[in-house]
């Protein structure tokens, strides 16, 4: 690709998320700011890895993304029975994510020694 | 301080260490701090969140299912973790995926129940106030979709990897137009949504999505799982990310954000590095391309005893060993670091070379070879070790001959000894359908065969009995120590 | 330092920020998320940068940090006319360092070329 | 899509476009399109604030002051874009510095103006019934403080850096409790600010601020230079995010703490390349470490004819060349590059060594050779390089006295050819005070010694005279082609 093509892939690719964002509700935008920001982050994380540690790595981003518990912990209890059983089966699920998720990646890490 | 303002001071606290945790695993040295920032940023999140709940109006009865759903879950899940063989760690990486998936769908589903499907309720009136009860249908819908996607396409994927179904790709007749459909299905289901919030469009893009993660994933044959388990990682994310959005929490944004992008750049590291289009993998349209190679010179091969690869390991000066997946599926991994410590110690230069995407997931290989005692910093990866193939002297292809021989990639795979010389394979002009060790190994084959061809009878091969552990006497040759 | 150390560190750090946003007015909380993302990116963008483009990138982070020309161009104009003298002034002052960045780091780069 | 909003899609886009763009300038190939994302993102920022403005109330006179000063502005800035030479890059940017500095000083005035000063104003009352008053006391007060601080420091940088005051630091006595005491009195007034928020805090602060920019910088010598430099870089996107805090505009926070802690990660990059400690940097307080290195063995130094130098390089195989900042006062770059491609059209290997801090900003020395059009694939940095001295035929040491030999370090220099064997001067052991090509550079030093010793007659030295161009038939020895 040249750089000017590159250069038009980008400035279109400005203009979509322009529109993206300005259509979209004023109350979303700071969300939508932290959110873009947040991905720029996880592609620059990920890019010095290294390979041995892929499983790992992606044992312990699935610990994390059990972070979901934290939604379903703000959804239990102060509303219907339906919604707060269905929050306590997300907690549990996430849960067994994010505890199970951590303790695997340590048992793994562990097991890494140099000669 | 109010309980508000801490917690949301506490998931940005959190957030940072989330990031923290990420970095840390970038290297082998801080990869257990990494761990640990991650857990703390856990404790620091799911401490602010409890005590954010009980600030507000949470029922004694919710706080107590609170605390017994966590506990049982935090049982299993340590259960799991403890138990797991680390063969099996694809699986289980799999299925927690799910579990991400489903909870987002729960969460969505929650957030219907509380807003639109209690339109005169306390919440829909205020987000009605604020203007933003549109959006609330959006993300309501969004959330669910992205959630179920991961749910089903997880659980195929953990139904593929531990051999509960066949791992064959599906091949229905215009897959491609039918994710197309679903998608173009569900961003019109989305409008109507928005426009009349009813109980029955949910339902219907609840069961589409279902339908078409597990359609996605069902296309995909079993050799390109890493790939899958890597894209369903960043699916989980982008569903968490939504939840975040339908709650307004932006540690859940942030946090979600986080793993799916850095799960849909490392899917798009793997792809590159087997030669993939980054694009075809996420529509998963791949793993139907028909095996290529038979018209392929597959040079000779000798084989020789188990006495006389011995004899040759022993007077090698360098040795590189390239495993596969084969090698753990015969447990053969703890023969072969016992070989290697005692070659090392009898002063052979022995490394290991992984293939990009050896084993069912990325740095599978690397797991497996940890455990079973071989030191991380004589594993290398391909493109680091790739130059030296030419220096070496013997080259032991264990349990991967789908990435040297073309064979390998035909369905049923062509039975052929799990450990053989480098040359009894060579690998495919058309790399195509499979990765496989690039053109530059050839100079090591090339090597090996004007020298010497030792291909010698390893780890027994035990079809049907998946959990078998080779007698260490029949297993690789060990050098007379 | 021991991974323990670096681990208490770290906590410390996260305590202290913990406090600083906490105590901070919750009118400010989003805009110190973006401001510490932002600098996250900061560190992990230099961090690939090649020497040899230290000054390069310096001039063009000088045109960047000119920003805050939108600062002073928000603030001209609908209050009192010492305000607006003023901030036409660092409109002036900014624009010197927006339009002069851009331009000399155009200018050096021109000059840089392979063999 | 109303103009507030238009305008903070408009600033999220262009935050997006400058990170591209210092991503952009990471390599050489991307350098140029990273500018141009760069000045993309500008543009849209400028466009977008510009119509919020139109659509706000300002007035006809206001709009036509804006036009009128940013064109002015944009004028001097593409004229002094245009004219600088490269040798005046530093002075260059250390002057752009001062006006981001002093912008942040007006624009927190003005917010003082707005709301400190005219209390029962739109703006105060506003503020107040948010509850948000005290915060922008602090803002206001902070900002001024960053502003204040970057504008006087860039000043006296931009001072010693065109020579027009001595570059010796200034070493009051304490002066580190001097800097202290005066962090101390600002978080004081600070403190008092928010609680009455009178004029005169204002004024003292900025008085405050002013001095101790000056005295930071003032007490930092000019060989350290390039740190200062990059750390008030690193001030001056601090500055910006301060004011961005104080007009709740995430542009300019984000923007700012990008450049900010780039700027900050870059400083710390350079102080453990120069061996120094980077919060002695941040304090200031660097610079006046005794010289040592009197008692060191410079080994002997053997003078050579030009012609006998000629000689030496044209039947070299590998020469490498390490300039310092007296090649560019002399302006000998042009002859060195004639000198480069005329060797490599004759085959030999011409490579150059950079010395992370040579110049007077980092990477200084990379442009003033991209601009005698050296080719960048041949201009390594030391790290690069350094390995390779052992296999070098011939080492051109030009204009970098005090880069390897210690009296160079002292005050005034001792004066000695500008282009001398790499042997006549060696590496102190010490390394503290002053950068120096580390010990690997000895097995060039050791070799070439044995083998070797040609110092060749450089540029003529001028002193005093800081734009002469060396004669072309003074200037480095040329093979005969
Ligand atoms: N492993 C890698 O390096 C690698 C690289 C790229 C892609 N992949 C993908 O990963 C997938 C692997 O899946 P698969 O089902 O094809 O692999 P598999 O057949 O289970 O294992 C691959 C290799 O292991 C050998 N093997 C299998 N079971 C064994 C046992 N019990 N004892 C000794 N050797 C045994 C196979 O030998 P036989 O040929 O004799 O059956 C084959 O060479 C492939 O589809 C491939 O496309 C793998
Ligand atoms: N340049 C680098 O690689 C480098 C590395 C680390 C630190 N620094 C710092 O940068 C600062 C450089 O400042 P400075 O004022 O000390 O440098 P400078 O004296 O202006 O220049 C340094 C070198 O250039 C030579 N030189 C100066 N003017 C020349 C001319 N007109 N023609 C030929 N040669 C000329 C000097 O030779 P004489 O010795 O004969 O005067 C000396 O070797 C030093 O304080 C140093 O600590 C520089």
């Amino acid at each position: 690709m040249t750089a000017k093509r590159k250069f038009g892939g980008v400035a279109v690719a400005a203009l979509a998320l322009f529109l993206a964002a300005g259509f979209a509700p004023a109350a979303l935008l700071p969300h939508v700011t932290v959110f873009v920001l947040a991905i720029v982050i996880g592609y620059y994380v990920i890019g010095q890895v290294h390979h041995a540690l892929h499983t790992p790595l992606m044992s312990v981003t699935n610990a994390i993304s059990g972070i979901i518990v934290v939604g379903a912990l703000l959804q239990i209890g102060h509303a219907s029975t339906a919604i707060t059983v269905l929050s306590a089966v997300a907690v549990l699920l996430a849960s067994i994510n994010v505890f199970g998720g951590f303790a695997v990646t340590r048992r793994m890490l562990a097991m890494f020694n140099r000669s | 301080m109010t309980a508000t303002i801490a917690a949301q001071a506490a998931y940005l606290v959190a957030a940072l260490l989330f990031i923290l945790a990420l970095a840390g695993l970038s290297k082998h040295e801080s990869a257990r701090l990494g761990n640990a920032f991650g857990m703390l940023g856990m404790a620091v999140a799911l401490v602010a969140t409890v005590v954010l709940a009980i600030d507000g109006d949470i029922s004694t009865a919710g706080l107590g299912l609170m605390a017994v759903a966590m506990l049982i879950g935090a049982l299993i899940g340590l259960r799991r973790a403890r138990g797991v063989e680390m063969t099996g760690m694809p699986e289980l990486i799999a299925l927690l995926h799910s579990f991400v998936g489903l909870a987002a769908v729960l969460v969505s589903w929650n957030g219907f129940l509380d807003v639109e499907h209690d339109p005169e309720g306390h919440e829909a009136r205020s987000l009605d106030a604020l203007g933003t009860l549109g959006i609330h249908h959006a993300e309501v819908f969004i959330g669910l979709f992205i959630g179920a996607v991961t749910f089903t396409g997880s659980i195929v994927a953990y139904l593929k990897l531990s051999a509960k179904i066949s791992s064959k790709p599906l091949t229905l007749p215009g897959k491609n137009a039918l994710n197309l459909g679903a998608l173009a299905l569900f961003l019109a289901l989305t409008v109507w949504f928005v426009i009349t919030p009813e109980l029955w469009l949910l339902i219907t893009v609840t069961v589409l999505a279902l339908a078409l993660g597990w359609h996605l994933v069902a296309s995909i044959g079993g050799g390109d799982m890493p790939v899958v388990v890597s894209m369903l990682n960043s699916y989980s994310g982008w569903a968490a990310a939504a939840s975040g959005f339908l709650l307004g929490n932006d540690l859940l944004i942030v946090t979600g954000a986080l793993v799916g992008s850095s799960g849909a750049y490392l899917s798009y590291i793997m792809c590159k590095a087997m030669n993939r289009s980054f694009l075809s993998v996420i529509a998963g349209g791949f793993g139907i391309e028909a095996p290529s190679g038979s018209d392929v010179d597959y040079g000779e091969h000798q084989e020789i005893t188990a006495q006389a690869a011995a004899e040759l390991l022993t007077a090698a000066r360098s040795v590189v060993i390239t495993p596969g997946y084969g090698m753990a599926v015969a447990q053969a991994q703890y023969p072969v670091a016992e070989l290697t410590s005692k070659l090392r110690a009898k002063g052979v230069d022995v490394r290991f070379g992984i293939h990009p995407v050896a084993g069912r997931l990325p740095g599978h290989m690397n797991v497996l070879l940890a455990e079973a005692k071989v030191p991380y910093d004589i594993v290398l990866e391909m493109d680091e070790i790739n130059d030296d193939f030419a220096d070496t002297d013997v080259v032991l292809v264990i349990g991967a001959n789908d990435t040297v021989n073309p064979a390998g990639a035909e369905d049923p795979p062509a039975r052929s000894p799990a450990c053989r010389s480098s040359r009894s394979g060579r690998p495919t002009r058309s790399s195509s359908s499979n990765a496989r060790w690039p053109p530059a190994t050839r100079a090591c084959r090339t090597r090996c065969s004007s020298a010497r061809t030792p291909p010698c009878s390893s780890a027994t091969r035990r079809p049907g009995s998946r959990t078998s552990s080779a007698p260490s006497d029949r297993s690789c040759p060990r050098p007379s120590s």
